[in-house]
């Protein structure tokens, strides 16, 4: 299998370095990758905007390498075999160098081995459940241990909380999430009974039953908190639930991993201040850095009132990433980028510097945030230094032996330290 | 009239929908060879008559039984097609998108089952047979014509040219001559008899002309149940007949 | 009397047909494989995955025409059985991976590892041979397509309580396969496939294989249903369609016509699903999206209903088109797409090959009515078709009744 | 923060008011400002006594404060007042939310109702700092400027740039604790409203350092409601204390009397905290509201299932026209009920940038425009598409798929992928309690709204000339056209009618879900089980097929789980069509067949 893997490895750079090449005589193609149509569209077309913007803002500096950068946007329409679809397309026909998109984990699932086979780039913006590491793929998002422990760690910290909800939409992301919460609890001498975990579909609108659950679950005396990995689109009938059903910040409060500014954008949360949020970034950031994105953001988009949120930053971060990493590299080679590219730091907007690790997952601080009535997030508690991704959770059976390093000699995904072999945990 | 010499025999039969009693203790039989012809004001249950002998609505109470042992009451449309009961309704209907021959080549009396028809040939014996139907119905130019394109006698002929494919022993004709012109009318009776020399026949008819044409014993339904029985002239004697189509 | 079956499903038109899908079975993979990369007449391995998913797409597209243009079935369930057929080989797949799978267990998939879950399920027992996994594309949905149109043709539910309940069932089985609890992979599904039969999934000669088997399935099933619908059976098929009751007063037992070409149906969607897992890589419960059914009777529609070229015409037309609109318009397709719907359904009535083989049998139909006019004194409103094209679909859109399918009014 | 400290910083009170002659002086200016501040927020207008209540109030609050005035022991000057407390809400910018927390209890321990409105503030995050010399002030921002204010005095103190003031954090815990302090700040507050306010921080905040202030407050209170959540407040108090078992005891019997699950929620810790009779007492307690939560719960399960049952029944009823009566299978439907929605953004958005005061009447505005565009829309599609396809019902499945992508896309262009905020008015907002059961307001109105719709729409097909026509025309099209009726006419309105009433629903539908362009595909499937359940072309069968199929999933929603709820539904369906092939309410005789 190897030897014919390398053999398709070779035929498909060279396939890419000539169609590249004959394409880069006068730009440099970015493919992005996000959908415009179907149910994702109401998250990913933001991000769609913003690599434009990005892109936009490259090409006023004097562009990459001296040549200009130019966007090809395709449309995936939230279909996720549409994804592996698109992505060939983008590589092998449009001959594109990178690639910025997908949303959901089964969009990136599914589009991985497209990125492996004609090896290319991709980068991926949104906090996911971790459990990855592809030499193809730099994930900017947050990874668990990014964002859900410190947030479990505050609520218990500063809110002294002893009694959890973890409710979730019944995908991979919550599930992994909340086991890793399950068992980090646990092991902070929480006991079983005083975790509840409960899952719902996709889109889920009626929320009746569910908040007077959480009423209920919440009125056995001891401070009660949910933290919620309700997927998008639910987040706002679930709020407006919350909202009505008198369930306050000061009694209950509720942490999102999901909800960021844009979700927000479509609720009135005057009900909802003082729920929290963790995130690595905020609009509401104080620096210079971020005035400036955001002010150049609106005028892009034309509208005022436009949020920015925490995958944009993530974009914003890979693609400067990229954009460095290839002029280290003098090239836009994708193997010439992948080696470049680990150690690479950018300044993020938050006021520090975000690093490429050798795990291809990137360092972050960590914000949590409170809800304002005004629809943005307030940082009241921030880690205070940066949080490096961690591929594979500590807190998981079957990959806390794990870890990824894609430097040489290494150069392997799932490095298992226990036996001294890349693949898994496996024989 | 014994039940075990009959063709059709019903007794006591009652159905009613939703409270309403559309057919109240009807009992009727009809003798092998037989053409009756059944008239009756508009909703006096002809129609469910033949639903209930067809299988297509079951009695509440009653009996209905074919050729003396047979009891239908208990079987499907389709078995009770199988038995030898063949209907036409009162609204032509043929297969619109079939040819005249493929409407008659599936009524053709055959094994009825899928893979039976999933694997059948047409033999000459069954070619045969639609060609003397074509003949009889009179529709041997049109047979490659789409059912659709008929004009609405002919489809009348050719769906009882359907029922006489399916060789059954018994038809039930409703409202032949709806809608046909003077003369085709006066062909169809002919076509009736015709079929009544070896067939049980069950005319329901509107048309008193068409009723007389025909010269057979005549029911009179009301309101569920028989009213009168007897030769044409003897029922339009009868003073609630007279009642009945004039109103009260 | 076999033979006479499959003698029966060859004429002409499926002549023609079947050769071109020869051509293209034998032309593309070796575009792509023998022709240089250099060569004008070479074609790209994205063009070869992307016919050979229009391939499946159109096998998926002729089930649905099967039962709907045939017996007047419309499903709006299809999808559940390609997803099935979908599921039963993505199973196969996920086995294949073995230990090369990123926790390098060799038993259990990825995602169960993930999940803690310590011991294979025991529906995923077997799946590991191919052609147990073979056997389960074909009979998975076949058994489902079986017990569900038992009950529901012998309770005679039909039209749109029928459509409706196929739809209430893929959408049951899309929320069952979301769930993670199922054994599944939730909303992941499965993906991340390395072999089949051996073979590296990747490669350029198993795509080029695949594509081929795509395409032989595709002649295959045509053939099949070519036979079917052009023998007895299939006129009792449109009889059903046409005028279900008379066809149950002629002594037809209906609900075992529509079971028999409603579970051959789901079968062939099954193998549909199968194809195409491996060719796209990837298999999760969005494939039972009910918008999905919706979609693939409006390929059958677009093509033409009714004609069996038609529907894998209109498959392989409109996932083109969204193929294009997608990457030349990303912002607005929508709007094209939807366009197109609209205007195929208000000018071309029949669909595509309906409206062509209408105008080519009017054309024909003139030439012989000139010569015997005469006779019936009336002039074919519509002109004679293809017996399987539905008559109701012929006469002028106003002022008939409401009722679609001309059913008798007992 | 011990009662004599409290006593002893009352006196600052009274010389305030005195400084500024009357408490009534200076309300109107005040006042304004407190109305920009919080308009939501009714209960406020406690920090000055309020002349609303009439002159009997005024005295009312008058005689409070020369009460507290006579107990006072010393004198402070006005200006010494704000000078003395001013640097204590100073402090309040300092440092993190541990130091903010020190400042609040030193306020608190002031006892002066005068630094209320400044926890106000700081709770609501109203209040600000001035960088350059840390004066610390309400700040409401205008423009790109904040209007300061001073915290004490409510004296405005011009204006500020964006950069000039920083926000001072406030967190969850913070605001606990502000509730806690506001609570005995105005525990005696002259507005009743305040007072009970203040018991239920109390209660919340559950602190044996209140229980004499609680005391106090209870003897001096006049209305029963104010007293008996004093009572419940003192009881949540006193078991959280050290005193002795008979007040614990008495405790226990006032919270079991209380028997919500707040009280469930003290009873359960009393338990686990004490021993003994008081102990055994909370046991008993504990199990007494949970038995009567328990039966209260199959109430509030019917209900839940009811509103849920309202939700789609709102959503399939214009379905149930379309596809029901005229037998169109209109995949667009759930465009027109997002349209509707749309539409109540778009108002909502003129009423915010143009007439903010009409805010609470927006639905009332959204709803004939929602049925107007929806309906005209509606007209459009059927004459342009539909009418062409009458008699093939199958292709109005692709046609109106087609048309449903168009509507998606170009809402998608014109308003944006993303959620747009539609709010809910006061009256949408909140909830109230029967027995046990919680009743939210939305979803109060959304029933009793479906309800209307559904009883509106009966009337008009029923009793109007052009329900009796749209009748004559679904049951026999040639018919009535021979008999004089515009049977085209018809149809369109027809359309129009249903189209029209899923854009009302969308109006409906905006309060309690997204507003998306993907909100009509949301709803599309479970309309068309509901209409098929019901039975087509049978209003009826469609409201009893909602509110059965609403019900029965909220029935399996607490054991199954929802995803799993939602699957049973969909069996159940597939199985009673087996049973009644033609929905819960047939069409009866030989006129459907389709």
């Amino acid at each position: 299998m190897t030897k014919t893997f390398k053999q398709l490895m070779l035929g498909g750079l060279m396939a890419s370095t000539m169609i590249g090449g004959a394409a880069a005589e006068e730009t440099i193609k970015v493919g992005i990758l996000h959908s415009l149509s179907g149910t994702m569209a109401i998250s990913e077309t933001t991000l769609k905007d913003a690599m434009l913007m990005l892109i936009e803002e490259q090409n006023k500096k004097g562009g990459l390498l001296g040549k200009k950068l130019e966007a090809v946007v395709v449309d995936p329409a939230s279909d996720w075999p549409l994804f592996a679809e698109k992505a060939r397309e983008l590589i092998e026909v449009n001959g594109v160098d990178a690639v910025f998109g997908c949303w959901t984990s089964v969009s990136r699932k599914s589009v991985l081995p497209v990125f492996e086979e004609l090896n290319s780039l991709l980068f991926y913006p949104v906090q996911y459940e971790g459990e990855e590491s592809q030499r193809n793929v730099f994930y900017t998002g947050a990874a668990p241990n990014q964002q859900a422990i410190p947030a479990v760690d505050y609520l218990m910290n500063e809110e002294g909380v002893e009694r959890w909800v973890l409710a979730g939409t019944d995908y991979v992301y919550p599930r992994t999430t909340n086991k890793i919460l399950e068992a980090y609890l646990k092991s902070k001498g929480v006991a079983e009974e005083d975790i509840m975990i409960n899952y719902t579909p996709f889109g889920h609108s009626d929320w009746q039953t569910i908040v007077s659950d959480i009423k209920a679950f919440g009125s056995a005396g001891k401070k009660t908190a949910v933290v919620s990995t309700i997927n998008g689109d639910a987040n706002v009938p679930f709020y407006k639930e919350l909202g009505n059903a008198g369930i306050k910040a000061e009694d209950i409060p509720v942490v999102a991993f999901s909800v960021g500014e844009e979700e927000l954008a479509g609720l009135d949360t005057a009900p909802l201040v003082g729920h929290l949020a963790a995130w690595n970034y905020f609009q509401s950031a104080d620096t210079d850095a971020n005035a400036e994105f955001i002010e150049t953001w609106q005028a892009f988009v034309g509208d005022e009132e436009r949020v920015t949120n925490d995958p944009m930053e993530a974009h914003y971060i890979g693609f400067n990433m990229w954009v460095e990493a290839v002029n280290k590299a003098g090239t836009t080679d994708p193997d010439a980028v992948i080696d470049a590219i680990v150690g690479v730091s950018v300044p993020n907007l938050t006021g520090g510097y975000s690093a490429m690790m050798p795990n291809h997952h990137i360092t972050k601080p960590v914000l949590i945030g409170e809800i304002q009535d005004d629809g943005q997030f307030e940082t009241v508690w921030e880690t205070s230094g940066l949080v490096v991704g961690d591929a594979w959770s500590d807190y998981l059976e079957g990959s806390k032996d794990l870890i990824a390093d894609w430097r040489a000699p290494l150069s392997c995904g799932n490095f298992n330290t226990v036996t001294g072999k890349c693949g898994g945990s496996g024989s | 009239m014994a039940r075990s010499t009959s063709q059709l025999y019903l007794d006591g039969v009652s159905v009613s929908f939703d409270g309403f009693k559309a057919i109240n203790d009807l009992s009727l039989t009809i003798d092998p060879g037989e053409m009756r012809a059944i008239i009756g004001p508009n909703g006096a249950g002809k129609t469910t008559m033949m639903d209930i002998i067809t299988g297509k609505t079951r009695p509440d109470t009653g009996e209905v039984f074919f050729n003396g042992v047979i009891d239908l009451t208990g079987e499907d449309e389709a078995s009770i097609a199988e038995l030898g009961i063949g209907r036409k309704f009162q609204k032509p209907t043929v297969f619109e998108s079939h040819t005249v021959w493929d409407n008659l080549e599936l009524s053709l009396k055959a094994p009825r089952g899928p893979f039976a028809t999933l694997f059948h040939v047409v033999t000459g014996a069954e070619k045969k047979r639609i060609e003397e139907l074509l003949e009889l119905i009179r529709l041997g130019e049109k047979r490659d014509e789409l059912a659709a394109n008929l004009s609405h006698g002919q489809k009348q002929w050719l769906e009882i040219g359907m029922l006489l494919a399916q060789d059954p022993k018994l038809l039930l004709v409703d409202e032949p001559a709806a809608g046909m012109t003077d003369a085709e009318t006066a062909e169809t009776a002919e076509l009736l008899k015709e079929i009544a020399k070896d067939h049980s026949v069950v005319v329901v008819e509107h048309d008193m002309d068409f009723v007389r044409s025909l010269g057979v014993k005549v029911t009179v339904l009301h309101e569920g149940s028989v009213l009168a029985e007897g030769s044409l002239d003897h029922v339009s004697a009868d003073e609630r007949v007279v009642e009945v189509y004039l109103g009260r | 009397m076999m033979t006479s079956f499959l003698f029966r499903a060859m004429d002409a038109r499926a002549g023609i047909f079947l050769a071109l899908l020869t051509a293209v079975i034998l032309l593309v993979p070796a575009g792509n494989l023998l022709v240089p990369e250099d060569s004008p007449f070479h074609v790209p391995t994205y063009t070869v995955a992307l016919m050979g998913k229009y391939l499946t797409y159109a096998l998926l597209a002729l089930s649905v025409d099967l039962v709907w243009g045939f017996c007047g079935i419309l499903s709006l369930g299809h999808a559940a059985f390609f997803a099935l057929g979908g599921y039963a080989m993505g199973m196969y797949l996920m086995r294949q991976i073995g230990s090369r799978g990123v926790y390098g267990d060799p038993i259990l998939p990825d995602f169960m590892v993930f999940l803690n879950w310590d011991a294979l399920p025991w529906f995923w027992y077997g799946f590991d041979m191919f052609w147990f996994a073979a056997l389960m594309v074909v009979l998975v949905p076949g058994a489902l397509a079986f017990i569900f149109g038992w009950f529901a043709f012998r309770s005679r539910v039909t039209g749109v309580y029928l459509s409706i309940i196929t739809q209430a069932l893929t959408y049951a089985l899309l929320l069952a396969f979301f769930r993670n609890d199922m054994g599944f992979g939730g909303n992941n599904g499965l993906t991340d496939f390395k072999d089949i039969l051996g073979f590296d999934i990747q490669a350029n000669t198993t795509r080029a294989a695949l594509f081929a088997a795509s395409g032989i399935a595709l002649g295959l099933c045509y053939f099949i249903c070519r036979a079917i619908t052009r023998s007895k059976l299939g006129k009792v098929l449109v009889a059903v369609r046409d005028a279900e009751s008379r066809t149950r007063f002629l002594g037809y037992r209906v609900e075992h016509y529509k079971l028999f070409v409603w579970t051959i149906s789901a079968m062939m969607a099954g193998i549909a699903g199968a194809l195409y897992v491996p060719q796209v890589g990837i298999i999760n419960p969005g494939e039972f999206a009910p918008a999905n059914s919706i979609e693939v009777v409006i390929w059958v529609a677009v093509g033409g209903r009714g004609t069996l070229v038609g529907a894998v015409l209109g498959a392989v037309l409109v996932n083109f088109a969204k193929t294009w609109f997608t990457a030349v318009l990303p912002d607005v397709w929508l709007f094209a797409l939807g366009g197109l719907f609209v205007v195929v359904t208000l000018f071309l009535p029949k669909g595509i090959v309906g409206t062509v083989s209408q105008g080519w049998t009017a054309l024909k139909q003139r030439k012989v009515s000139a010569s015997a006019e005469s006779g019936s004194g009336t002039p074919p409103t519509a002109p004679p078709q293809s017996p399987a094209a539905p008559a109701n679909l012929a006469g002028p859109g106003k002022g008939k009744p409401l009722s679609s399918e001309p059913q008798p009014a007992e | 923060m011990r009662d004599g400290q409290l006593m002893g910083a009352r006196p600052v009170f009274f010389p305030v008011a005195k400084n500024r002659r009357s408490p009534v002086a200076h309300l109107p200016e005040r006042n304004l400002i407190l109305r920009d501040a919080e308009t939501a927020d009714p209960q406020d207008d406690w920090r000055i006594p309020s002349n609303r209540g009439g002159p009997m109030s005024f005295l009312k609050s008058f005689l409070v404060l020369l009460c507290l005035a006579v107990l006072s022991i010393g004198s402070v000057s006005a200006q010494d007042s704000s000078e003395a407390l001013r640097p204590l809400v100073n402090e309040l910018a300092k440092g993190k939310f541990d130091e903010t927390q020190r400042q609040v209890e030193a306020l608190k321990a002031t006892g002066d109702p005068t630094v209320a409105p400044a926890l106000e503030a700081l709770s609501a995050g109203d209040l600000y700092f001035r960088k350059s010399d840390g004066m610390v002030f309400i700040a409401q921002r205008e423009g790109k400027s904040y209007n300061l204010t001073d915290p004490l005095t409510g004296e405005a103190a011009g204006t500020a740039g964006r950069r000039e003031v920083k926000k001072i954090k406030v967190n969850n815990r913070l605001r606990r604790v502000i509730r806690a302090a506001l609570g005995s700040l105005t525990l005696q507050a002259p507005d009743p409203a305040v007072r009970m306010t203040a018991a239920e921080a109390i209660f919340k905040a559950q602190d044996p350092e209140k229980i004499e202030a609680l005391d106090e407050a209870l003897a001096a209170e006049t209305d029963d409601n104010v007293r008996t959540v004093m009572e419940q407040a003192r009881a949540a108090a006193v078991l959280n204390s050290d005193l002795d078992e008979s007040e614990k005891l008495e405790a226990v019997q006032t919270l079991s009397d209380m028997g919500n699950r707040d009280a469930l929620s003290l009873l359960i810790a009393a338990q686990s905290a004490s021993a003994g009779a008081v102990q055994e007492a909370a046991a008993n307690a504990v199990a007494k509201i949970e038995k009567s939560i328990a039966t209260w719960d199959a109430a509030q399960n019917i209900w839940y299932g009811l509103s849920l049952g309202s939700v789609l029944l709102l959503a399939a009823i214009g379905l149930a026209i379309t596809f029901g009566v005229m037998g169109v299978i209109n995949m667009a439907h759930g465009e027109m009920v997002m349209i509707g929605a749309y539409v109540t953004f778009v108002v909502q958005e003129l009423i915010r940038t143009s007439a903010p005061g009409l805010f609470d009447y927006s639905l009332f505005i959204a709803l004939p425009l929602a049925f107007a565009t929806s309906g005209l829309i509606g007209i459009g599609i059927e004459r342009g598409v539909i009418r062409w396809l009458y008699g093939r019902p199958l292709e109005t499945l692709l046609a109106t798929w087609g048309i449903s992508l168009i509507l998606q896309q170009a809402v998608r262009s014109i308003f944006g992928p993303t959620n747009r905020e539609v709010g809910n008015p006061d009256w949408m907002s909140g909830a109230f309690e029967i027995g046990q059961m919680t009743v939210t307001y939305n979803r109060m109105w959304i029933i009793l709204f479906a309800l209307l719709v559904f009883a509106g729409l009966i009337l008009v097909l029923k009793k109007t000339p052009f329900g009796l026509y749209t009748r004559a025309v679904t049951q026999n099209r040639r018919m009535a056209a021979s008999m004089g009726i515009r049977t085209p006419w018809i149809d369109a309105l027809t359309f129009g009618l249903g189209s029209g009433i899923a854009g009302i629903a969308g109006v409906a539908l905006s309060q309690i879900d997204n507003v998306s362009p993907n909100l009509g595909q949301g709803y599309i499937i479970d309309s068309f089980m509901v209409v098929v359940f019901g039975g087509v072309g049978n209003l009826w069968g469609t409201l009893v097929g909602a509110m059965t199929l609403g019900v029965v999933n909220k029935f399996l929603e607490p054991y199954a789980g929802a995803v799993l709820a939602k699957i049973l539904v969909l069996v159940f369906i597939i199985l009673f069509i087996q049973k009644r092939p033609r929905g819960l309410f047939a069409l009866k005789g030989r006129a459907v067949e389709a």
